[in-house]
């Protein structure tokens, strides 16, 4: 955490010059070092990195250069719009990537199958923007079936809003999330063939089929279990690039989430806004790995007696 | 009580796209109740292809082509995937020769044994529990209501050995398929599962067929022995017939080449020269002629038939005398 | 070998797409009916016209125009050549990046392997439309504001390859531990040969049938995350014509109708990606015997 | 010189632990020291020039760590290996290099043990390579070829062409190629099936007669080991528990381990003979029983195996044995067999 934290922080000072970007080409030299001594850019590095943690570890991430608005609100306003989405394209990716999965193993030969493993070797081609952008054009351009960008209408649940109780919110939400799901979803599903092909060739799967066990036992029960082990990491890993492309999802809607955020951070040089935002997603990253972790401890025996036993 | 086992006429071969290619060519044999059949044979023989159509598992390209298994007075149709599966560990147990990887790794040992117990039996979960651990028992695995919690990483490879025997032999199939089930052991682990197999034969009055390239194994545990050459049975006999005096020259070679305990060395083995053909390139006539010794013109070009005579069977033209002592 | 027929005819023809793209996008100079970034040639009559089939189509614009009366052929065709371009030298850079140190590390083994695949393991958990996003947005930062246009392309091509190494990596360090136990490399470490001609004569040959693989799904994701920073409008400079920023710009004309700014560029690129992705399977599967069975 | 005195090939108190790596959070959760597998604890032996040490024992009983030591792919954690008289420290690489190439090594694994990719030519050759020109390394591998029994024709083959026991030929001819003092075979031929085990075995003791070298032979296979070995050294877990000429160790096994090996080997001769089996397994080298670390299998064990480590003392006859029990009373007394 502490070297996720030096790096944040390292990008936060070497990152270009905000005085720069906040007053243009023509400030003057003393304008410059005014603002400077304003935002304590004068102070050595280590002194910096000292300060920058304090405030972090107080929940003060800075002030948005390019807005003035405090990081912190910053990202509790955006937060929600973002977990939603991912969450719902992750659920979309879990929801027909597995079946679709095991599907495509244990009928490769048939017409679905092929449809579906063609299908997902498209959705690995096409690039998200893309499909984001068709989406829009024939479902909210031709058709005017579903709004083209937006969250809708939100409700406040405490500090939290969502879109996911009132109807134009799910509405707008339907677009991004499919648009976001499918890369993940061509991945996963890929992966999940994959790793049950090569379990039900293994021995033990053989040796259960020699001692008569049902196809469904061998399937589910032995050929399943083993196979979403590997799947389990590759799956937590999907959550970070689905944050990752929700810039790009988040872009094509307008949908009011941190991606967008950090897109626009990015093009500004909005210091504060872009150490904070790799902040929390180092933060996410590291909680995915521990429930990673954990799950194999539930999931897999030979894990469990490693940690507990010697 | 559950009547003898009788394989009859196996052909095994590899499909091609431009004709296919003999693996397993016409392998019969009759096992009676509690006796053992050692098939015994180099690697490419193909016996371990024998042991896999007898359950079922021989996988695309390779194709059973026909064959009968006549069990418990029914007869099934190898080549008909459909109709063997039934027989899968309720008609014929299997005991393969990997303990390390054939055992599920995420369930316990004796979930395992239960889930088996209840594919086959009308046993409920309580009363599968309590057969599992006392097969656990017979298996000879010490406080066997502890293992069946264990998982099988947890046990060392001559205890999984025993858990994949309990688990052949958990619905009481009048046959046993044990292939190379001792090859991935140490020999002290070894001898105690041949010791096992042996008792349970006994006990059960089973009919198992010993798929292995090892004689010494075969020479402990076997009642009669079936050698393979390139896809075919070339001599069958009781063991001691066999291994003192066989008939068929690649027989006798294969036993002068195992390396016996010599105090003074012994000098240099009789090896074979050359190597067994691969399939697909078999040479006419007799299979082994190539490097055999009493080959004539006319092993190079009839091939052999196996030739009943007594209770044994050989396919060789030129026959050492039986009787002949061995070693 | 035979059964493999159907697989290989695909890859085959996938393997012929990926090649002629290549010819069309190196040849783009002469393919292409208008000379990209050439003002005079441009004449606001012209503006946003669809495709010559279209009624109101121009014959002379075979996929129409935006709408400052560029001809979207000639665009598509020269942002090809920049996306391949930039591909390519990223994947390849990768490549050396990853093998250098997936061979090294997995060979020496020690606090390198370990300090190797830490970083690895970082690098993994953040995705690299998020690397390349950050390094590019340091990179403008860091370097003069006129240097931007000449080292926007080099600075994408490194921010994709420092995003792409781990994969080389991974696989190549699995390779090297894999034939470290082989029979032939030690009995060359026994024979004293160096450690470094120990990895170019057995090693490196042996493990790169998965860094082919690797190489071309990569390729794909490469021109993927290219064509997505320009569409993002952080990478390229804008005025290189890069299929992403090419799409971008038509996006904004999606609304009114003018589906053809959008829809060529993104269909070139999506058959690019799936005849490079579609290769790389087949290599796959020729690679991977297990693998073989299951396709037919 | 001293050397003539020296024996040729001499190790003393060979030892190598290795450190069992545990998950971070173990490591972090416990302060305890890792865990060390002591693979080969202490041992010393002695090889006379032109002649075979087999090396016995069952997986985890250290016999191919002892190999890895002797060729330089391991490091020894104590102890030592002279060749000649000359100590050999560190690993292949840092040995003098007039040193190291007199010892080549044959692995278990025909199929892992040449490079896929090269020509049989280069394989062979491969210990000369950049030492002789290309012409003369031509001949020297069409010399090579012949010498295991392979022809000129196989010269641009490549592995995949050849059969497990052609491929073995293949390894005894590289390392042949080194004109080696000592070849150190692990499991040579239990990857092969008896016929062709059988021409590997002859191979080598023709080799071994002709040009007089000396081998170090790796086996699980105590036939196998009585057919080649001048003399025999016993391991049980890292230690050495009994080494004696073949004869006497076959003839008069002493150490209560080894006899018990000797009855489980199954006897093609006497069909129907069941074998006495040694009672429970390999304990883990992790936690071996302290000791003897046979005792808990052993038929004579006493109270004092439980705590006392038994030391290798000589028989009389020839053997050296570590054990506390046989022999005590009457030196030399092993009852024969």
């Amino acid at each position: 955490m502490l070297v996720v934290g030096l790096l944040a922080f390292a990008v936060s000072t070497k990152l270009g010059d905000p005085v720069n970007n906040m007053l243009g080409q023509s400030a003057t030299s003393e304008e410059r070092e005014a603002m400077r001594r304003e935002l304590g850019l004068d102070r050595p590095f280590v002194v910096q990195y000292g300060r920058y943690l304090g405030r972090v570890t107080r929940g003060q991430l800075g002030v948005s250069y390019r807005l003035g608005i405090p990081v912190g609100e910053l990202l509790a306003e955006r937060l929600p719009a973002s977990v939603e989405l991912s969450g719902v394209a992750m659920l979309l990716t879990l929801l027909f990537g597995v079946p679709m999965g095991i599907y495509t193993a244990l009928r490769r030969g048939s017409v679905v199958s092929k449809v579906i493993l063609g299908g997902s070797l498209a959705g690995l081609s096409v690039p998200t923007f893309l499909i984001g952008l068709l989406l829009i054009f024939l479902f909210a351009v031709q058709l005017q079936w579903l709004p083209s960008s937006g969250r809708g209408q939100v409700v406040s649940v405490g500090p939290w809003t969502t879109g996911l109780l009132t109807a134009s919110g799910l509405r707008s939400l339907l677009l991004p999330s499919i648009t976001l799901a499918l890369y993940s979803l061509a991945l996963l599903l890929r992966l999940v063939r994959g790793e049950l092909l090569d379990v039900l060739q293994s021995d033990h799967v053989r040796f259960a089929r020699a001692r008569g066990l049902p196809e469904r036992s061998i399937h589910f029960r032995h050929g399943l279990r083993n196979a979403l082990l590997p799947v389990i990491t590759v799956a937590a890993l999907q959550l970070g690039s689905l944050l990752a492309f929700s810039v790009v999802t988040e872009t094509v809607f307008q949908w009011p989430g941190m991606g967008l955020l950090f897109l626009q951070a990015v093009q500004f040089v909005d210091v504060p806004v872009i150490s904070s935002y790799l902040l929390l997603a180092a933060v996410a990253f590291v909680l995915i790995n521990l429930v990673v972790d954990l799950s194999y401890r539930v999931l897999d025996p030979r894990v469990r007696s490693t940690l507990g036993g010697t | 009580m559950t009547g003898p086992v009788a394989l009859e006429g196996l052909y095994v071969a590899l499909g091609r796209p431009d004709g296919e290619i003999p693996l397993v060519q016409d392998v019969s044999f009759r096992i009676e109740p509690g006796r053992v059949l050692g098939l015994v044979g180099e690697s490419g023989a193909g016996k371990s292809l024998t042991a896999a159509a007898l359950i079922g598992l021989v996988a695309a390209p390779v194709r059973i082509t026909s064959g009968r298994l006549g069990v418990r007075g029914r007869q099934v149709t190898l080549h008909d995937a459909d109709a063997i599966r039934p027989l899968r560990g309720k008609e014929v147990g299997f005991v393969p020769q990997d303990p390390f990887t054939s055992l599920d790794p995420l369930f316990r040992v004796g979930d395992q044994l239960v889930e088996t117990l209840r594919a086959h039996t009308p046993l409920d979960r309580a009363a599968a529990r309590e057969r599992a651990i006392q097969l656990l028992a017979d298996v000879g695995l010490p406080s066997p209501a502890e293992r069946f919690e264990h998982y099988p990483h947890q046990l060392s490879g001559g205890m999984r050995q025993r858990v994949a025997i309990a688990l052949a032999i958990c619905a009481g199939p009048p046959l046993v398929v044990a292939d190379e089930c001792t090859t991935a052991l140490d020999v002290s682990t070894q001898a105690q599962i041949v010791a096992l197999l042996a008792r349970l034969v006994e006990e059960h009055g089973t009919s198992v067929l010993l798929i292995t390239h090892d004689l010494g194994v075969v020479a402990e545990l076997a009642t009669e022995v079936a050698i393979m050459y390139a896809g075919r049975i070339v001599e069958r006999a009781p063991v001691a017939r066999l291994l003192r005096a066989p008939g068929h020259p690649y027989t006798r070679a294969l036993l002068d080449a195992v390396p016996r305990i010599h105090a003074d060395g012994g000098g240099a083995l009789p090896a074979i020269p050359g190597n067994m053909p691969r399939p697909g390139e078999l040479p006419d006539g007799c299979a082994f002629h190539p490097r055999c010794r009493r080959a004539s013109d006319r092993c190079r070009i009839e091939r052999p038939p196996l030739e009943r005579s007594g209770d044994s069977e050989l396919a060789c033209w030129h026959p050492l005398e039986t009787g002949r002592s061995g070693g | 070998m035979l059964l493999l027929e159907g697989t290989r005819r695909g890859t085959r023809i996938a393997l012929g797409v990926v090649a002629a793209y290549v010819l069309l996008a190196a040849g783009a100079r002469w393919v292409a009916p208008q000379p990209v970034s050439d003002l005079r040639t441009l004449d606001l009559m012209n503006a946003s016209l669809p495709p010559a089939w279209q009624p109101e189509g121009n014959r002379a614009f075979l996929l129409g125009t935006d709408e400052q009366g560029r001809d979207v052929l000639s665009g598509v065709l020269f942002g090809l050549r920049l996306s391949m371009g930039v591909g390519f030298a990223a994947v390849a850079l990768a490549m050396l990046l990853g093998l250098a140190a997936g061979l090294v590390s997995g060979y020496r083994g020690g606090w390198l392997d370990a300090l190797l695949m830490r970083a690895a393991d970082a690098q993994l958990t953040f995705p690299a439309i998020l690397v390349a996003m950050l390094l590019d947005g340091v990179a403008r930062s860091v370097l003069p504001r006129s240097a931007h246009p000449t080292l926007g392309v080099p600075v994408v091509i490194g921010a994709i390859a420092l995003a792409q190494w781990v994969p080389f990596a991974r696989a190549a360090r699995v390779g090297t531990l894999v034939e470290r136990e082989k029979g032939y490399v030690q009995a060359a470490q026994v024979m004293a040969r160096p450690w470094w001609a120990i990895l170019l004569s057995h090693v490196l040959p042996n493990v790169m049938g998965p860094i082919v693989v690797i190489a071309t799904v990569g390729l794909g994701n490469a021109i993927l995350t290219e064509a997505t920073l320009s569409f993002l409008g952080v990478g390229i400079p804008p005025t290189s014509p890069s299929l992403g920023a090419l799409v971008r710009n038509g996006s904004a004309y999606l609304p009114s109708g003018a589906w053809w700014m959008v829809v060529f560029p993104g269909l070139a690129l999506a058959g690019l990606v799936l005849a490079v992705n579609v290769a790389g399977d087949g290599l796959r599967d020729g690679l991977d015997p297990k693998q073989r069975s299951a396709v037919s | 010189m001293a050397e003539t005195a020296a024996p040729f090939l001499e190790l003393r108190g060979l030892t190598k632990h290795f450190e069992v790596p545990r998950p971070l959070l173990a490591r972090v959760a416990s302060r305890r020291p890792p865990a060390v597998v002591r693979a080969v604890d202490g041992v010393s032996l002695t090889l006379r020039a032109g002649e075979t040490l087999g090396v016995v024992g069952e997986s985890g009983c250290g016999k191919t760590t002892l190999g890895r030591l002797l060729v330089g792919l391991e490091i020894p954690s104590a102890g030592e290996i002279r060749l000649r008289g000359q100590p050999l420290e560190g690993g292949a690489h840092r040995r003098p290099r007039a040193f190291q190439r007199r010892i080549q090594m044959v692995f278990q694994d025909p199929y892992a043990s040449l490079d896929p990719r090269w020509r049989v030519r280069d394989i062979i050759t491969e210990p000369v390579r950049g030492a002789l020109p290309a012409a003369a390394r031509r001949e020297r591998a069409v010399q090579l070829l012949g010498q295991v029994g392979l022809s000129a024709a196989d010269l641009d083959k490549h592995p995949h062409q050849f059969s497990g026991g052609q491929r073995q030929r293949l390894a005894i001819a590289r390392a042949l190629c080194a004109e080696p003092e000592l070849v150190v075979c692990d499991e040579p031929t239990s990857a092969l099936d008896v016929s062709v085990q059988a021409q590997v075995l002859n191979l080598l003791g023709e080799t071994q007669a002709r040009l007089g070298i000396s081998l170090v032979f790796i086996s699980h296979d105590l036939a196998v080991v009585s057919h080649v070995s001048t003399s025999v050294a016993v391991m049980y877990l890292g230690r050495l528990v009994e080494w004696a000429p073949r004869s006497v160790l076959f003839g008069a096994p002493a150490h209560p381990y080894t006899r018990a090996l000797l009855e489980t080997i199954p006897d093609v001769g006497r069909p129907g003979r069941r074998r006495a089996a040694i009672p429970g397994e390999v304990p883990s080298a992790l936690t071996p029983p302290p000791g003897c670390a046979f005792h808990p299998r052993c038929p004579l064990a006493e109270p004092r195996c439980r705590v006392e480590r038994p030391e290798l003392r000589p028989l009389g006859n020839g053997t050296l044995v570590a054990c506390h029990v046989v022999g005590a009373d009457a030196p030399g007394g092993a009852e024969r067999r």
